[in-house]
């Protein structure tokens, strides 16, 4: 008889502060993709609301309620916090531990992911609860505003390490120009 | 010398020799207030040269700072900051600067023009690599790279705005005002260290101050503008597709990256990167002291230095009289001014010299005299610098980056860009053609006011009073007469060379460039192509614009390799994805390959153990004879559901996978469109509509890719969703007769062999976790493969060790991992390489007839089932102590190794302990009808030659019993 | 450059991957004969001027799209879905 | 007149003025025995070796720029014989030959420096495979050598053997590779092919190939028609236009390959050094230039320029591999049009169209096959017949699946190659 220890996906890489700039796990106990069978997008919609309180965001918009989210995550796709039954209206796929995520805040927090995301992430253009797919340095990820300072990126668990050592970097270079 | 007190100042070193310099003016300004005129050497004669400009486009005083590993060559010095410490060298001569052994080709350079080497060094064959081509690259080259790694930072960043004006000069200045003001989102870049452009260098007013006062005033109001970014220190490189911009930022913060490398994304821009000068060629035009007029201005108004004590300006337009008049306001006493144009009236207390021109020059290391030819005879003019002012090219570089022509304009003699060769750039200024002042304020206002309207927004056009008057200038490119006269400087390209160019029908503007290097050089002929195609064009009797211009590419200004390429050193070149067990494989030091992006264990060595043959056969004995643990983590495992999950996968696997049975595993192969082997895996079937299935890890990326173009592209009726959860799942193999022991010790509820048949799949618990088992095996023992979500996976791979060194076994690695499945003849990269077919791979029955498949079409091409293809074998060593070696080739028994009868090679090649020789995997002509025939393998660069049996590839249990256990 | 995804709206060109012209969508019946296997495998109008080619989101969303350009200026012209230009 | 080193400094003592153009730049005549369409390295190469090999005086290149305005001068100037499929082998080991005695054969020095190529592999499996290529070339007669790490750290002691996110484990040495001068391989073959009749027609683009009944008669040109029995197409990039005007669709797809170059340094990189993990491969120029490339831009185009994730790549693969070239600075960077097969390999061969014939296909490889290339199409194109080292190179192997030659094994997708 197994005793398994769960373990997180940055083990001691976090948190990480160089200059004005903190990076921090975000831990989610459980994550599912929902992908939505043709012509059920509606019905998907009106299953989430009942059971989670939340519909289907729109294209690149992520919903909270609670501590529950509710994000576009890609193509035809979305991902939710909680477990969700949405037998024959979508494909529900347990992602709980597919995705290592941070969070990043701070005052530089646009200066640092403008040297690693091909994305115009400035307030104006990039609004709270704004969410994309795009890549961090050479890593696929999933980018999401979660405050006037803050985003959240999750990343393929594997990379987690990767994506630190590039945040690392770009951190610590925005940090030795003093203001970015 | 300086004509102001500097205040402070800090001191470098040129050469090793102590020099003062005042903060922020640029080396090259520093060592003309020293007096010294000497800066560098040229690329071919190692002629003498001093600086000629007063920016990026500097062809001469190029040197390297800082030594070891910092070193860095090739820096201007007409941009290169000075600052405390700074050690400053000069290069491309030896043994020094003042004395350059080299200097003895410019005693050989009538026989060394444009081309020679096309002509000469023939003979004897072996000698150009032995003997001229060595001498040559020595004396070819400027600076020297330091063969180290620099320890110096580089970042790389995105910028977006509405609105990126390029050069802040009077022009960019009014475009970001105006544009700003509007509210636009502006992003205003120039690549100096302070912006203003020429109103920094001009003596003029602008709104009745002088124009340095307005030009602060401006960015002052632009600074409290919080939609304007001002990015100095930043030259914009490259305009390319879709308003995406390179730009090259040199960091001024101390211990921060020392340059940036910008990609902007701007919906508009504007051009407004001024003009660069050119010099006029006459004879020994090249000399320290010589310089372009507008420098000498630069240096006397903006940075307080004479560049010389006793200069002469000669030009053919008014700029040759703007600079005599700043140098007599400063006080520099001015010997002549030689203006081309005989009918220029000029009252002035200098000698002037109407319709004149210089034609000699004299000074072997900085100019000593001119000799002047004028209407009125010649003269012989005692003189330290001389200014010249051969007129004003448009920087219309960038307009020319997608291709586009710039147009000549007659009445200013020169190339202006051509209107929208960029999409959503407008040009503005100096670069469009407009060379006086209150004409640039007007255009950059005026363009950047419409570009605002455009995006929507309100502009007003403010203009402030300036300077305007016409821009009179006379072509003037060569002067008559004997001698050499430079044209590019930095490439020592001269009027004769272009010359001989058209002598030998080097005619067209790209064969000049190519055959006489004209512009090839750093400044990528910055001051010199107009003057060149100019001339040439006199030569070949075409006009200016019939010759046309070559090229200009990116980048506007070199880019060092280190900002562009930012953040690829070492290990940040590729990500790299770890699995749940890296930590613990790592302190149970096993040594970790790379496999695709993961880091995977080669063996895992124990104490005493001197070789990894020894680990590795100690780890198959695992799998054969107890148990072995590897984590399989890297293979690609692919969620797909839906109503038609099976329809889709019979679509992309070559066999049926809607057959197979809930709770069941199958072997699948997919092939590419073009009918070969893409990739093998295997479909796990855990409810009607769900399926899981594993790729190699080599090509999980690519077989996503497919699954998704199957499903979207080619099949968009199929109701199916594919989902990768590779990373959602730790996955270990345990292999070998007492696996289902181990397994036991950790699962919830005990399994049995006749619960869990070969290819079972279905939900376990370990610890109370859910968790998936399959047994599959890819070692032909029994074996399983368990997965956990990976939160739980370093913490399940080490209890199954631990557990599996009870039971006799433990962890094993790739290397065993790959002998396990050599001994069973199945199958990895190694032979999947992309150019064999199931054919090949003898499962050609796997390919099934009943329907349509990715593949199945083109699989049937007659040149991909011929039996006489290289297709799978087993081959097995003959002679004692003689091992196979991946990569060899494959020959009759008794035939030479040569091409001619090339048979076929080997793919993989191991030691097998279990059976006690060395064994392969190959490819063989006609190879399944050759089993039992002994073939010659040679691999000549590992020094093996010998003999082996051809046998079927699986050479262990080939019943399959002990899978099946 | 950059190419406008129907979902995520321009993006740079290092988020695609591509695979090359449209004529994808048009893979022909299994028995359709050699000639019209190697047309599609094969063979390409390769146009200088306007195209349809087939790219992948791959660094963004994950859609596969129909990319309507020209080859000489490297203009984008449309862009939509290939689940949509497919059925 | 000949070159030499005596002429040199004749002409040298006597003002130069005894140089004659390398060319002449005839107006085109009504009919030739044969017409070449392309100027570039191929057709030049082709035009030489018909003229030399096969007698045939009274032909044509039509060139619709200036002579090696296409790929000849685009390139990164790695000549080598370094392939591992039949077909490719006996071709390449062929045109290596031919480079090493062009200089003496067209009296022209062409800078051909056999300063040896190393391809970098960095797992086992990547040995493996370069071990099997490197066999493959001594069958062939050609020359390979396996370095290990070692090995590999005696030549390039400034690559970063402790950081470099693919550890180098070794590498696969040419030493008969090397580099040329590329604009010169144009000029030397446009000289000889000239010095023997050949009219070198600059500025004649050809808008239309004539055929009646099956049969070549000529092309129409921006310099008006010219008769000609027998037409090859040498268009590189640009196949796929002259190709549909003979009602051919090609399996072609053109790309857009970048190549940079820094300014010019002293003597620091001796080889000619490729990366096959990061797509990058470099060598230093006589004139002291750091000249490199890598991966197609992977979109087809014809804009020969490129666009920035493909500089960056390529520069960030630099900086894994040899840190020490950071203090390089790129000068300039441009684009060449690809011709790109399905298997990445070439084609030279017949067409429907009787007396039409086509050398295409050369992909990024094109520049070191140039001598090569030319002699066969030569002989293709004068005898009717495939010469023997190119007799693979058919049009016919896609729809057959008879000899593709895919040495990179990614398949019918052009752009992989």
């Amino acid at each position: 008889m197994a005793r398994l220890i769960a373990l997180g996906a940055f083990g001691d890489l976090l948190p990480l502060q160089v200059g004005d700039v903190t990076c921090t796990e975000v831990v989610r106990e459980t994550l599912f993709s929902v992908a939505p069978y043709r012509g059920q997008q509606k019905a998907v919609s009106a299953g989430l609301k009942t059971q989670l309180g939340l519909t289907l965001p729109a294209v690149g918009r992520r919903r909270a309620a609670g501590d529950v989210i509710c994000q576009w995550i890609g193509h035809d796709a979305w991902i939710v916090s909680a477990p969700v039954t949405l037998d024959g209206l979508a494909a529900v796929t347990d992602q709980s531990d597919g995705y290592a995520t941070l969070e990043i805040t701070g005052a530089s927090v646009e200066a640092v992911l403008a040297r690693l995301v091909p994305l115009d992430l400035r307030s104006a253009t990039f609004k709270v609860n704004h969410t994309a797919r795009s890549l961090l340095g050479h890593l696929p990820v999933s980018i999401t505003r979660t405050g006037p300072q803050a985003f959240e990126v999750m990343v393929m668990r594997s990379m987690a390490a990767s994506l630190v050592h590039d945040l690392q970097e770009a951190m610590t270079g925005v940090a030795a120009r003093g203001s970015a | 010398m300086r004509l102001r007190n500097p205040g402070q100042t800090v001191t470098f070193t040129f050469d090793g020799k102590p020099v003062q310099g005042v903060p922020g003016e640029p080396v090259a300004a520093a060592l003309l207030a020293n007096g010294i005129r000497l800066m560098g050497r040229s690329f071919k004669y190692h002629r003498p040269r001093g600086v000629m400009t007063a920016g990026s486009e500097e062809p001469n005083a190029l040197v390297t700072v800082g030594r070891g590993a910092a070193q860095d060559p090739n820096i201007r010095a007409t941009v290169l900051e000075v600052s405390d410490g700074l050690e400053v060298f000069s290069q491309n001569a030896w043994p020094s600067l003042r004395h350059d052994a080299l200097a003895v080709n410019d005693l050989l350079s009538p026989f060394l023009g444009a081309g020679f080497y096309y002509k000469t060094f023939m003979w004897p064959a072996s000698f150009w690599e032995k003997l001229y081509e060595p001498v040559i690259r020595r004396a070819a080259g400027l600076g020297r790279l330091s063969g180290q790694a620099s320890a110096d930072c580089y970042e790389k960043a995105f910028a977006f705005c509405d609105l990126l004006v390029i050069g802040a000069g009077p022009a960019g200045l009014m475009a970001a005002l105006t544009a700003g003001r509007a509210g636009v989102d502006v992003i205003l870049a120039d690549e100096d260290s302070a912006m203003g452009g020429r109103l920094l260098r001009e003596v003029e007013d602008v709104d009745g101050r002088p124009a340095a006062a307005w030009v602060a005033d401006v960015l002052a109001q632009l600074r409290a503008l919080p939609n304007v970014r001002l990015m100095p220190r930043t030259t914009v490189t490259g305009a390319y597709d879709q308003g995406t911009y390179g730009a090259l930022e040199r960091v001024a913060a101390a211990g921060a990256p020392v340059e940036c490398f910008w990609r902007i994304v701007a919906k508009r821009s504007v051009l407004c990167a001024g003009a660069l000068e050119r010099p006029i060629a006459f004879p020994d035009n090249d000399r320290p002291g010589i310089m372009l007029a507008g420098a000498v201005r630069a240096y006397v108004n903006r940075w307080g230095v004479a560049p010389g004590r006793s200069v002469t300006v000669f030009g053919n337009n008014d700029d040759a009289h703007r600079t005599a008049r700043d140098l007599a306001a400063a006080g520099i006493k001015i010997a002549g001014l030689i203006d081309a144009r005989p009918d220029v009236q000029v009252t002035a207390d200098y000698p002037v010299f109407t319709g004149g021109s210089v034609t000699a020059t004299a000074g072997r290391r900085g100019l000593s005299s001119i000799t002047v030819a004028h209407q009125g005879g010649t003269r012989v003019i005692q003189t330290d610098c001389l200014a010249i002012s051969g007129g004003w090219n448009p920087s219309v570089h960038l307009t020319c980056h997608m291709n586009g022509r710039p147009r000549w304009r007659d009445d200013i003699a020169a190339f202006v860009p051509t209107p929208d060769a960029i999409p959503g750039m407008a040009v503005a200024g100096a670069c469009n053609g407009v060379f006086e002042t209150a004409g640039c304020l007007r255009e950059g206002a005026e363009v950047a006011a419409a570009i605002a309207r455009d995006l929507g927004f309100t502009a007003e056009v403010t203009l402030p009073v300036a300077e305007a008057r016409a821009y009179a200038i006379a072509p003037l490119w060569e002067i008559p007469g004997k001698g050499r006269k430079w044209v590019d400087f930095q490439n020592d390209v001269t009027t004769k060379d272009i010359a001989l160019s058209a002598q030998e029908n080097m005619r067209s503007v790209e064969h000049m460039k190519r055959y006489t290097t004209q512009g090839m050089a750093p400044d990528q002929g910055k001051s010199s192509n107009v003057l060149a195609l100019a001339v040439l064009a006199d030569l070949t009797g075409r006009g200016i614009p019939e010759t046309g211009t070559t090229t200009f590419r990116p980048p506007f200004v070199p880019v060092g390799i280190a900002a562009m390429g930012a953040g690829g050193q070492g290990k940040g070149f590729a990500p790299t994805r770890l699995m749940t067990s890296h930590h613990a494989t790592v302190a149970a030091r096993a040594p970790m390959i790379e496999a695709g992006l993961w880091y995977r264990p080669s063996y895992f060595p124990l104490e005493g153990e001197v070789s990894w043959r020894q680990s590795c056969d100690r780890e198959v004995g695992y799998a054969r004879n107890a148990v072995g643990v590897c984590d399989v983590s890297t293979l690609g495992k692919i969620d797909v559901q839906g109503p038609d999950a099976a329809a889709l996968l019979d679509f992309v696997y070559t066999n049926r996978m809607s057959t197979l049975k809930m709770g069941r595993v199958r072997y699948g192969l997919m092939l590419r469109e073009d009918g070969f082997v893409m990739d093998d895996g295997t479909a796990a079937r855990l409810g009607p509509d769900h399926f899981v299935i594993t790729t190699t890890t080599a090509a999980a990326g690519q077989v996503m890719r497919h699954m998704e173009f199957a499903s979207q592209v080619l099949r968009p009726d199929l109701d199916a969703r594919v989902l990768s959860v590779t990373d959602h799942w730790a996955q270990f193999a345990v292999a070998g007769p007492r696996a289902q022991v181990l397994l036991n010790t950790v699962l919830d509820d005990q399994i049995s062999n006749e619960d869990w048949p070969f290819m079972a799949c279905g939900t376990v618990g370990i610890g109370g976790v859910t968790g998936r088992l399959f047994r599959i095996s890819f070692s032909g023992e029994t074996a399983f493969e368990i997965a956990v979500p990976a939160r739980y996976g370093e913490s399940l791979f080490r209890q199954l060790v631990a557990q599996a060194r009870t039971l006799g076994g433990g962890p094993y690695g790739m290397e065993a991992l790959n002998v396990l499945r050599i001994e069973k003849g199945l199958l990895t990269h190694a032979e999947l390489h992309g150019r064999t077919t199931a054919f090949d791979l003898g499962l050609a029955g796997m390919v099934s007839a009943q329907k349509d498949c990715i593949g199945q079409a083109a699989a049937s091409r007659p040149g991909l089932v011929d039996p006489a293809r290289e297709r799978l074998v087993g081959l097995r060593a003959v002679e004692e102590g003689r091992r196979l070696t991946a990569g060899a080739h494959l020959f009759a028994k008794d035939a030479k190794a040569v091409t001619a009868n090339d048979q076929g090679y080997v793919t993989s090649a191991c030691y097998s302990p279990t059976l006690d020789c060395y064994l392969g995997l190959a490819f063989l002509k006609n190879g399944p009808d050759r089993h039992g025939e002994v073939i010659r393998m040679v691999d000549h660069l590992r020094g093996v030659d010998t003999l082996a049996e051809v046998c079927h590839p699986v050479f262990f249990d080939p019943e399959g019993g002990r899978a099946r256990g | 450059m950059r190419i406008e995804c129907p979902h995520c709206g321009e993006r740079d060109r290092r988020e695609f991957y591509y695979v090359g012209d449209a004529v994808a969508l048009a893979r022909p019946a299994p028995d359709a004969g050699p000639d019209a296997w190697d047309d599609y495998l094969h063979n390409r109008d390769n146009p200088a001027g306007d195209t349809n080619d087939l790219w992948y989101h791959e660094g963004g969303c994950g859609a596969w799209i129909v990319v309507s350009r020209n080859t000489v200026t490297h203009a984008v012209h449309r862009t939509k879905l290939a689940q949509k230009a497919a059925s | 007149m000949g070159y030499s080193g005596f002429g040199i400094i004749k002409e040298g003592l006597f003002g130069q003025k005894g140089w004659k153009p390398l060319w002449r730049d005839p107006a085109p005549k009504a009919r030739y025995d044969a017409i070449i369409i392309g100027g570039g390295g191929h057709g030049l190469a082709t035009a030489y070796y018909l003229a030399r090999e096969h007698g045939l005086t009274n032909i044509a290149v039509l060139e619709k720029g200036h002579i090696g305005s296409g790929n000849i001068g685009r390139n990164t100037t790695i000549v080598r014989a370094n392939y591992f499929l039949p077909g490719n082998q006996e071709f390449y080991s062929h045109s290596l030959k031919l480079w090493e005695g062009m200089e003496r054969e067209l009296n022209y020095n062409v800078m051909h420096s056999q300063r040896g190529l190393i391809n970098l592999f960095h797992s086992d499996g990547q040995r493996d495979a370069f071990v099997r290529r490197g066999n493959a070339m001594i069958n062939q007669g050609d020359d390979a050598i396996l370095l290990d790490r070692d090995g590999v750290r005696s030549h390039l002691p400034y690559l970063d053997f402790d950081n470099a996110r693919f550890p180098i484990y070794g590498g696969l040495y040419h030493p008969r590779g090397g580099t040329a001068r590329h604009d010169a391989v144009a000029w030397g073959y446009a000289r000889g092919a000239d010095q023997r009749g050949v009219d070198l027609i600059q500025n004649c683009e050809v808008t239309g190939i004539d055929i009646e009944n099956g049969v070549v008669t000529g092309v129409q040109t921006t310099r008006g028609p010219i008769k000609a029995r027998k037409v090859g197409i040498v268009t590189a990039g640009r196949s796929g236009q002259v190709a549909a005007m003979a009602g051919m669709r090609l399996p072609i797809e053109s790309h857009v390959l970048q190549a940079f170059v820094t300014e010019g340094l002293k003597p620091v990189i001796d080889h000619v050094v490729s990366f096959g993990m990061g797509h990058f491969y470099i060598s230093q120029s006589d004139k002291g230039g750091l000249v490199f490339g890598g991966d197609l831009d992977f979109y087809a185009s014809y804009a020969a320029r490129g666009n920035l994730p493909m500089k960056e790549h390529v520069m960030e693969a630099a900086m894994t591999l040899m840190p020490m070239i950071g203090k390089a600075r790129v000068l300039r960077s441009w684009g060449g049009i690809m011709d790109m097969t399905p298997d990445g390999s070439p084609i030279i061969d017949t067409t429907p169209t009787k007396g039409l014939f086509i050398d295409c296909g050369w992909c990024y490889g094109g520049f070191k096959a140039v001598p090569a290339s030319g002699f066969a199409f030569a002989h293709l194109m004068a005898t009717g017949q495939p010469h023997a080292t190119a007799a693979k190179f058919r049009l016919d192997r896609f729809r057959t699946g008879v000899g593709l030659m895919d040495e990179e094994g990614t398949g019918s997708q052009h752009n992989l190659h």
